[in-house]
């Protein structure tokens, strides 16, 4: 019994090295652990939250943080706190719907361009490089306002703006993958090219595009922030980290609270996902293990 | 004549690794006398890389340590050295060839100035005397038209030029030890073979003593004067080339020679094999390193390390199998 | 080298056609009838005719676009602004140089900066000053500039009066934007830097340097950050096109008269000819300076240089 | 098929890869034959296009130019030259069955990702063999290669190089190939974990009446276990024999200095060994000269050989060397040995 335990602890020791690398690096954990509350603070904000988002209160506009409004009160009254919470879903959907999006997108031309090669690779990354040439932030200021400014246009843009970066990372990995001796080997054996894609490279090439998506997720809301405090992105009053910063920049001499707790909010947010990002880059980084 | 050169004492060296403390070294020692070539010989993860490269105390540390031991160099432990010591000693005294000639030298850097530079480092004098020495070198390692191939980047070099480059420039400064650490190992037969004549011919022209650091017996019965067998950080055998080949002592050294098909032997002859591992240095066996996978084993094997006995010619070995020999072969002699 | 330099310009062709192929037919799918946002939603109904056949509106796609790279790269006609009917271009000129001086002095600073604290931080590698300066990066790379911005506002020019809050002029004009656009490059160019550094100093020739005796200050300087700026380099051509998308950011905060403030402009106006020669224009600036960069990547790394002109 | 019979046929092998502009001629005409149930060697130094052979033999590369010719039937030709020969998806499968190949580094050789299991059962999975008993199958090949049954549920990291060339091996012989490729089994083994896979080979080529075709650069392993060898230089067979002829009488200068070159460990052999030292280096084979491709290094050389590229000739039987000048050589041998009797 204990020699079945004990082979069931080999078994899986690849994943394994990986959690104890991981779980070694306190300040990665710290950022999963910040990352996992703001996720839970975005999907329970019903319930969190004294106010509603969008409730006006125009007699307690502009007070400041008490007992009552942890965080203070904007314009029209309505509570900054709640708000911050609220915000941190749009925050999220964008983050990681826009990932989502270019990561599928940009792993399947990746692949294509890195296992077969030749044309079809010259023909994609040509193309890779002209959407890359654009800087990311213009692109997607240009995709907004040509599709207008909602959610799902903002998510598309960025998602857009950010294929070519998974595509190329996925590629060069692709391209080292299909090198390995195991993968000639599979081919040797008789095994068929979709097989081969699915079973040896698409697995082993698909770590660096995991730390990619962490701090990709915090790049897009960085980005969709930033449009949204251009006015370009999510609109008032529907409650968003960028535009609340926007609102709040009228107010700054006077009420300078009203830009600190937005911002401390994507800071936060981020700096998670970075912390998350490095930690993951270490544990998956053979060189680092030995 | 008589006097060392080098002497190293029950070295410990230990490598801190996620996985636990590797004893890469454990109680080394031996000595060298000017102008000898001592080879260093044994498997990948034995130790004698590291024990070359503590000797120049190269190691970044952490991860490695060295735990215990003396390294008398010239009657002067370097040891406790700072690296401001050191660094009068690398290159000067002691200097050092590595195994893989490609990624040894700054690819983004002339031949001839890197050259120059470990000139520079310990001699004061015109720059252009200094660069007219450095194609000087190139030339005595034979690479042709050195004037021209000083002024080249390393990857304009094949592997056999790189290694010569590299040779030239642990000699500048005519070292007293030069250490090689697998010198020949990356390159093709015929290049290797030029590259050991080469060292042949450098060490009878500067009178330098040898440390090479090998796996391949073949190239120590063509170069040492003397070899000490390695295995799991413990010297297990020590003697003179002559004596070493013709009479091995120790059961892995027998069976490491047994192992390897000879160019000179019929094919008939079955080959040895070692069957199992070598043990991990994270928690090393307290026995005999081998005894795991020794043919002659005894109960005693796997319970204590066996002490080092000295025989007949300076031929030292660590089995039980000759603890009482070592007296009576002395007394017959 | 010449040859090479060449070729890569030659290259930017297919790079600028696609940039205007993609641009105008985004602006192109944007809702919104160009003539009405020209002249006015009560335009008659005969001269909207008119203006629509004259523009050429109701040519195909493929016309109207064959049209407008002839003008772009015949006559470097970007069209005309609806809004102040000015050239295009000459709007984008004039709004040019404020957000050059901007980003090439905030590369600038980022460079220098970011390179001179990553070495600094990979030299003393475990040690207090490197955990200070990871920290810093850190923070650095997760900090909105915007709100950077906004904080240094409200800390020199609303508490403390020391700085200007709006503009570039003059030296203490620049420091708010360019230390808000610069940081981020200066946390992340230090970031890559220092593990770029790492990398470099496990390799072997570092470690022969070391057997010549030489001393670690020699090794870190003519050994390891040369090979370590390599890969650095390139990184800093990319990062130029990610200032330029800050410089957006940037100019609005500080009202600055430059391109990204144009732009912005120019979409809540629904001035899309601005819109479409800014996108294409910059994406051609950013590609400049990528092969800039890319030239001087091969002065630093010999091997480059001699596969590049053999190719 | 009787042992001895010609199992492959190689005919004018040749492949180029483009390196810019330029073409690195990895093989330039080879000819070769490969009988039922022999073990062939194929030495040389690096460039010399032995590992590329290898994959031409085993269709991962497709030649350039010429045929590859298996059991009579033509099994490799150039990619575009295909449909000429009717290569049916069918066939290309089958050849797969037939040849397998074992690589030079166990630690890429086998998928991270993938248990021991995985590994050996694919094969069989993919050519349909042993439906239902392929447990049973798996474990057998393990036993054969003398792996423990545990090791099935184990991935490869936590294994040691030789024991996932084992892994390999198994992996290989899992679908029953008639001919296996060796390409530098044992170079990234240490000494005492190559003796350890050198017997097992030779054992289970007696026990399963393989072909081998036997690629290295270790001269004396390859004098051990093979029947019959091919010496390589730069995309070009130099000379080929039986392994007891080459060895004992090698023909061409490059094949001498080769011997010779190879360390003996024995301090008193050595010292009394009469050493070829080559001048120069190995040119790169993207600049292979036009001639002998050894001209560059060779002290016969002369303009013919500069010129004219040698064909491999047949000395005495089974033994061929391409050279212009061995009459030369061997005067110029005899008179040394006079001297050296004076």
């Amino acid at each position: 019994m204990q020699k079945k335990k004990e082979r069931e602890g080999e078994k899986q020791s690849q994943l394994r090295i990986f959690w104890r690398m991981f779980f070694k690096n306190k300040l990665a954990v710290a950022g999963l652990v910040i990352l996992i509350l703001i996720i839970l603070a975005a999907v329970f904000a019903d319930f969190i939250t004294p106010y509603y988002p969008e409730e006006q209160n125009l007699q307690g506009a502009f007070s400041a943080p008490s007992a009552e409004h942890w965080f203070g009160t904007d314009e029209f009254g309505r509570d900054i706190y709640t708000r911050v919470i609220y915000g941190a879903r749009q925050s999220l959907i964008i983050g990681f719907g826009a990932v989502l999006v270019a990561m599928a997108a940009g792993c399947i031309l990746g692949l294509i361009s890195g296992y077969y090669g030749g044309a079809v690779d010259a023909f994609l990354m040509r193309v890779m490089d002209i959407v890359m040439s654009i800087p990311s932030m213009l692109f997607a200021i240009a995709i907004v306002a040509a599709l207008g400014s909602n959610l799902r246009n903002l998510l598309i843009a960025i998602a857009l703006s950010k294929i070519p970066n998974f595509a190329r990372i996925m590629r060069a990995s692709v391209m080292s993958v299909k090198q390995m001796e195991y993968v000639t080997s599979a081919k040797v054996l008789g095994v068929n090219n979709i097989r081969v894609i699915l079973e040896d490279i698409l697995p082993n090439s698909f770590s660096p595009i995991i730390v990619q998506a962490t701090l990709g997720v915090a790049f897009s809301i960085l980005t969709a922030a930033g449009m949204s405090f251009l006015g370009l992105g999510i609109q008032p009053p529907t409650p968003e980290w960028g535009n609340m910063i926007s609102t709040a920049k009228n107010y700054i001499r006077d009420f300078p609270y009203m830009t600190i707790f937005p911002g401390a909010a994507i800071m936060l947010t981020i700096l998670a996902l970075n912390l998350l990002g490095d930690g993951l880059r270490d544990a998956l980084d053979p060189k680092l293990r030995y | 004549m008589d006097k060392e050169l080098l002497k190293v004492e029950d070295l410990e060296v230990s490598i801190q690794t996620y996985r636990g403390e590797v004893q890469a070294v454990r109680g080394v020692s031996f000595s060298i006398r000017p102008g000898e070539v001592f080879s260093i010989v044994g498997e990948s993860g034995c130790g004698k890389s590291v024990t070359a490269q503590t000797i120049m105390k190269l190691n970044a540390s952490p991860p490695v340590f060295i735990r215990k031991g003396k390294i008398i160099f010239e009657g002067r432990d370097i040891v406790p050295l700072s690296e401001k010591e050191m660094r009068q000693i690398r290159g000067r005294d002691i200097s050092m060839i590595f195994q893989d000639p490609m990624t040894s030298l700054n690819p983004s850097k002339k031949v001839g100035k890197q050259i120059e530079e470990a000139l520079k480092v310990h001699q004061h004098g015109h720059r252009k005397d200094m660069w007219n020495r450095s194609v000087e070198l190139l030339r005595l390692v034979g690479i042709p038209s050195p004037a021209v191939r000083a002024r080249q980047y390393p990857h304009e070099f094949s592997g056999g030029m790189r290694q010569r480059a590299m040779i030239a420039m642990g000699l500048a400064c005519t070292p007293k030890l030069l250490i090689a650490d697998e010198p020949t190992t990356a390159l093709d037969v015929t290049i290797q073979a030029q590259i050991l004549e080469l060292m042949k011919k450098m060490k009878e022209r500067e009178g330098n003593a040898i440390i090479l650091i090998t796996h391949d017996l073949g190239v120590v019965a063509n170069m040492a004067d003397k070899v000490a067998v390695m295995y799991a950080g413990k010297i297990v055998e020590t003697a003179s080339c002559d004596e070493l080949f013709a009479h091995p002592l120790h059961p892995y050294t027998r069976q490491l020679l047994a192992a390897k098909p000879k160019l000179n032997q019929s094919r008939d002859k079955k080959l040895v094999t070692i069957e199992g591992m070598p043990p991990s240095l994270i928690n090393p066996p307290t026995g005999c390193p081998f005894a795991e996978r020794c043919k002659e084993k005894t109960a005693r094997c796997a319970m204590a390390m066996p002490p080092e006995i000295t025989l007949a010619g300076d031929h030292k070995v660590s089995c039980f199998q000759h603890q009482d020999a070592g007296i009576s072969q002395e007394v017959c002699v | 080298m010449l040859r090479y330099s060449i070729k890569r310009l030659l290259q930017l062709i297919p790079v600028a056609l696609g940039v205007s192929l993609i641009v105008f037919t985004l602006l192109h799918i944007s809702p919104g009838d160009p003539v009405k946002l020209m002249m006015g939603e009560n335009v008659s109904q005969e001269v909207w005719a008119r203006t629509r056949e004259a523009m050429g509106l109701n040519d195909p796609f493929a016309v109207q676009y064959l049209n407008y790279i002839k003008d772009v790269f015949l006559h470097f006609d970007l069209g005309e602004s609806y809004a102040t009917k000015q050239p295009v271009l000459q709007e984008i000129l004039r709004c040019f140089p404020s957000t050059l001086k901007l980003t090439l002095v905030s590369m600038l600073v980022a460079t220098v900066g970011g390179i001179l604290l990553g070495v600094i931080s990979a030299v003393n590698q475990n040690k207090g000053i490197d955990s200070v300066i990871n920290v810093l990066a850190l923070v650095g790379i997760s900090f909105p500039s915007f709100w950077l911005g906004l904080l240094l506002i409200l800390l020199f020019s609303v508490q403390l009066g020391w700085l200007p809050s709006s503009g570039l002029e003059g030296w203490q004009g620049m420091i708010l934007p360019c230390t808000v656009l610069s940081l981020q490059s200066i946390a992340s160019l230090t970031r890559m830097t220092r593990s770029s550094m790492l990398d470099v100093i496990r390799q072997d020739y570092v470690r022969t340097a070391k057997a010549k005796g030489l001393s670690a200050a020699a090794i870190i300087f003519f050994h390891e950050v040369k090979n370590a700026l390599i890969p650095i380099i390139t990184t800093i051509g990319m990062d130029f096109g990610s200032l330029l998308g800050g410089a957006v950011l940037c100019e609005t905060i500080f009202s600055i008269q430059g391109i990204g403030r144009l732009m912005v402009d120019s979409i809540k106006r629904r001035d899309y000819p601005v819109v479409q020669g800014c996108v294409i224009f910059i994406a051609l600036a950013c590609c400049l300076v990528n092969l800039a960069v890319d030239l001087l990547y091969m002065v630093i790394d010999p091997k480059l240089k001699k596969k590049k002109t053999e190719e | 098929m009787k042992t001895g019979e010609i199992l492959v046929e190689l005919n004018d092998i040749c492949e180029y890869f483009s390196v810019g502009k330029k073409k690195l001629k990895a093989l330039d005409g080879i000819n070769l034959t490969i009988r039922s149930g022999e073990v062939l060697g194929v030495v040389g130094e690096s460039g010399c296009g032995k590992s590329t052979l290898g994959r031409v033999i085993s269709r991962i590369y497709h030649p350039t130019k010429g045929q590859v010719i298996y059991k009579g039937v033509v099994s490799n030709v150039p990619r575009r030259t295909e449909k000429e020969h009717r290569l049916t998806p069918k066939q290309k499968k089958e050849y797969c069955k037939n040849v397998q190949v074992i690589f030079q580094d166990p630690y890429s050789s086998l998928n991270p990702r993938h248990t021991t299991r995985k590994s050996i059962i694919r094969g069989m999975e993919v050519h349909n063999l042993y439906p239902g008993h392929q447990e049973e199958r798996m474990k057998e090949l393990l036993q054969m290669v003398g792996l423990p049954e545990s090791a099935a549920d184990r991935y490869p990291h936590e294994f040691s190089g030789g024991q996932r060339q084992r892994i390999c091996i198994a992996r290989a012989l899992s679908i029953e190939p008639e001919l296996l490729i060796c390409d530098e089994p044992i170079s990234a083994l240490d000494v005492s974990i190559q003796s350890q896979i050198v017997n097992l080979l030779i054992g289970l080529k007696e026990k399963l009446g393989l072909t081998m075709m036997f690629i290295s650069h270790d001269l004396s392993v390859v004098k051990y276990i093979c029947d019959r060898v091919v010496v390589m230089y730069l995309g070009t067979v130099m000379e080929v024999a039986d392994s007891q002829e080459l060895y004992r009488n090698p023909l061409h200068y490059y094949t001498k200095a080769l011997l010779s070159a190879v360390p003996i460990a024995d301090p008193e052999v050595e010292k009394k060994r009469h050493r070829i030292l080559l001048n120069g280096d190995i040119p790169s084979p993207v600049d292979a000269p036009s001639g002998c491709t050894f001209c560059s290094r060779c002290p016969y050389a002369d303009e013919l050989c500069a010129k004219e590229r040698p064909q491999l000739k047949e000395i005495s039987p089974g033994h061929m060397v391409s050279c212009h000048h061995l009459d030369r050589i061997k005067e110029n041998e005899t008179k040394e040995e006079a001297y050296a009797t004076v």
